[in-house]
């Protein structure tokens, strides 16, 4: 039986006809596995003391509705891996109000991040500073499967504090390494229903890092769309790289 | 000497197939994987992965029907699936590399009894040889299976206790199939785990140069009904 | 005067207009000059000894016309950095087949791959062999200005011959270090006048990789279209990583 | 004691415009430089770049008009300009760290002699301090422009010998356009471009640690004629 033949049968299961070269088949069994219908029910599986990329920059693309839940169900010791710190109670912010978060690593806390800077102040909350193309270098280290980099990024700076140096190409650099983390929670625009991804202008920017780096992504978006409505060269996250989904409507904190 | 009869590179093929499991991203390599994806039970729903850049590869495209803009790692014209992506090489590395496929599957010319492979060169052969994807498959997959004939054309074993063939990667495999054999790389070394239909214990032992762990029972592999 | 005045004075010279937050203007002076007219025009000042990064994988994705015009040209010594050596004339083949790389960088010369290799065979090419996915991880790590990384793969084989090795999270890796090139000759589907690119499903493999890792990146292209008919979030290659832009019809060697 | 009028922050914004060629990729920090958009010489075509994945910037966006997903580094909602492209962080960090932008634009706390830079943090500040995309825009621009006030509130130089406030980065500045000069940092030491109007080279070294080189005729600034 030539193989072109089973693999019609295999199909023909599902129906399947032929658009132009996308096969047009509905494996039912997988694709509504990654969908949740609650926020709680998102998060509910994250201990105390998990290590959490959160993605978004400049009051777009945070998982808000995701991080509020978070705070609701008072996960404690977290490791936060962010950007920033949030503005005021939005975003990040109620983590750290709620004394939530034990060490942060971030490029920028912000000129609101006012909860963290209180905790920061009485020591308890401690804080990694890594420079934001360097954050970005190291997360997506982990998630390649890489175990370092040398970068002439902070070299003489406090940021080369313990870190070994060396001179490569004739230029002094330091080692970095690479920042695991066991969730991210990102937000997306559209999700199909594998967990396919699409972002919305610049409210992609540290999503589609964190999504690869971490060990389990869990995503709030706007939209569900059937599997076979998104354009395969429009995927910005494939599928592999996500978990979770929930459809969430943008609670937004612009700060 | 007349022996008797192995599993064909097909039956290698769909015994291997059993090893997937529902969900699964898997990406399978030159020779004898390659074949696996005409024998995945009807019940499972895997993702195959391209080197090239695709997540969700469907069938071969029939004549008339192929788009040479859209091949597999073997150059060979297919289709993709509903949720199916598209993303560059270095993505693409990403997922071998970085553990985010389930299961690879790549052809072999020695296992050694720690799980190394060597698979992309023969010593003393003329040429540059050439290494392409195997190596970042074989680091980073969460379960490597390796399946190849349990016996080079001359009768050598290709289970051994070290490779002399150029490595591809050190203690990488998980699992191999063979002609013979069903064997799982354990901390305590191989174990075998099935045998091929009418070959004993002691008979795959005599063909493997590496010791095999017999634990118990060793069942005779189960090859689907739809077999060739 | 406030700034958002001042900003449209400078676009209204332009006949600005507002599309969603995509302002339509025309700014004429730079967007033709990447644009040329003749593929041998396109090559004319790649020098002998160049080192050049070839895009495509598998048949697809090649930048056919533009090698078939270095071929023309008779550039001597240049050092190729491509995943493969040619399927015989096809592809970088002819290349080979005229004696004019001295050095090859791949990961998969090919079965095909003759000329090449009556050359090896020779000692007229030498050949740096790289697993796949660390040939794409070089070039990036040359794209983004980092000077080296640390990876588990080709540990103990013959890729690490040479190599540093270390123990870093309890693993054996190797250092390997950024290829850098003057050149990268690429293939898109399509160009917008500025240089944004989109590729064609499996035809995108190496290229947008290569075109940020060379110095100087000349894409053949289907079809040019004018700016601003782009999607932002559907550019795959920023045009600040396109040098110049030939439109040609699609020659292939599958092979 | 009561000083000549220095230039102002838009003044400072408007002189280093000019630095700007046509067609060049930028990327303008916090402060000062962020206004520098508003300065272009009218002949320019330049396409700016924001940290946070855009390329193609245009101005920011009129009340009304605002998307809150379309933010600069600074948060502002900004708009598009044809042509604009939209990446992740991480490759917006490729642009800025591979050397791929022309000139970037970044404030200052100090600049030394050998055009090492500091300007994330003031010592003994109180709180974190942020480091943002600085560090990264500092070791791959092409050119780095910094723009500052020539001396602290109290009057104390920001161009000095060497550093003390914590360092952005090392022998990364190649101009530093301040509210009494234009200074190119060299292989020799800082030479003096340019004065602000109705400043000597004398007033301007008085005024710095590090040591200025001038040769020949120092000409003072011109300010484009829409001057504020």
């Amino acid at each position: 039986m030539p193989a072109s033949y089973l693999f019609e049968l295999r199909f023909c299961r599902w129906s399947g006809t032929i658009l132009g070269n996308i096969i047009s088949v509905m494996p039912e069994r997988r694709m509504k596995q990654k969908i949740v219908n609650s926020l709680d029910a998102a998060i509910a599986d994250i201990p105390d003391g998990a290590r959490i990329m959160f993605g978004g920059f400049g009051g777009a693309g945070f998982p808000n509705n995701l991080i509020q839940a978070l705070s609701r169900k008072g996960v404690k010791n977290i490791t936060a891996i962010s950007n920033n710190c949030g503005t005021r109670e939005g975003e990040l912010g109620v983590m750290f109000k709620n004394g939530q978060v034990k060490h942060v690593i971030c490029s920028f806390p912000g000129p609101h991040a006012n909860y963290f800077q209180e905790r920061f102040a009485k020591g308890e909350v401690t804080c990694e500073l890594v420079p934001q193309g360097i954050l970005c270098e190291r997360m997506r280290t982990a998630a390649t499967g890489l175990l370092g980099f040398y970068t002439t990024v902070g070299v003489g700076t406090d940021v080369a504090i313990g870190k070994e140096e060396r001179v490569l190409e004739g230029k002094r650099c330091i080692l970095e390494l690479p920042i695991h983390a066991d969730y991210a929670l990102i937000k997306a625009q559209k999700a199909d229903e594998l967990g396919n991804l699409t972002y919305r202008l610049a409210a992609r920017n540290f999503n589609p890092i964190m999504a690869q780096a971490a060990k389990f992504t869990i995503v709030e978006v706007e939209e569900i769309v059937p599997v076979g409505s998104m354009s395969p060269e429009d995927v910005v996250t494939p599928a592999i790289f996500v978990h979770r989904i929930m459809q969430a409507k943008g609670m937004r904190f612009a700060g | 000497m007349t022996e008797k009869p192995r599993l064909t590179r097909e039956q290698i093929a769909q015994r291997a197939a059993q090893e997937l499991h529902d969900g699964a991203y898997v990406n399978l390599g030159w020779g004898i994987p390659n074949l696996i994806a005409d024998y995945l039970p009807k019940a499972l729903t895997v993702y195959f992965h391209s080197e090239n850049g695709i997540l969700g590869m469907g069938r071969r495209a029939k004549p008339g029907e192929e788009d040479f803009d859209l091949v597999d790692a073997m150059k060979v014209p297919v289709t993709l699936i509903p949720g199916a992506s598209i993303f560059h090489q270095a993505d693409a590395h990403l997922m071998t590399r970085g553990g985010h496929l389930d299961i690879a599957v790549l052809g072999g010319f020695q296992v050694s009894e720690k799980g190394d492979l060597a698979n992309w060169k023969i010593p003393g052969s003329k040429g540059s040889g050439g290494i392409g994807g195997a190596m970042d498959i074989a680091s980073g997959s969460k379960k490597l299976i390796v399946c190849m004939e349990h016996n080079t054309k001359e009768g050598a074993p290709k289970i051994v206790k070290a490779c002399n063939y150029p490595l591809t990667g050190l203690e990488c495999v998980d699992t191999i199939v063979t002609d013979l054999a069903v064997i799982d790389v354990t901390p305590e070394g191989l174990v075998l785990r099935e045998t091929a239909p009418g070959w004993s214990p002691d008979e795959v032992q005599a063909r493997s140069e590496a010791k095999l762990i017999v634990r118990n029972h060793v069942p005779e592999m189960k090859l689907a009904p739809n077999s060739h």
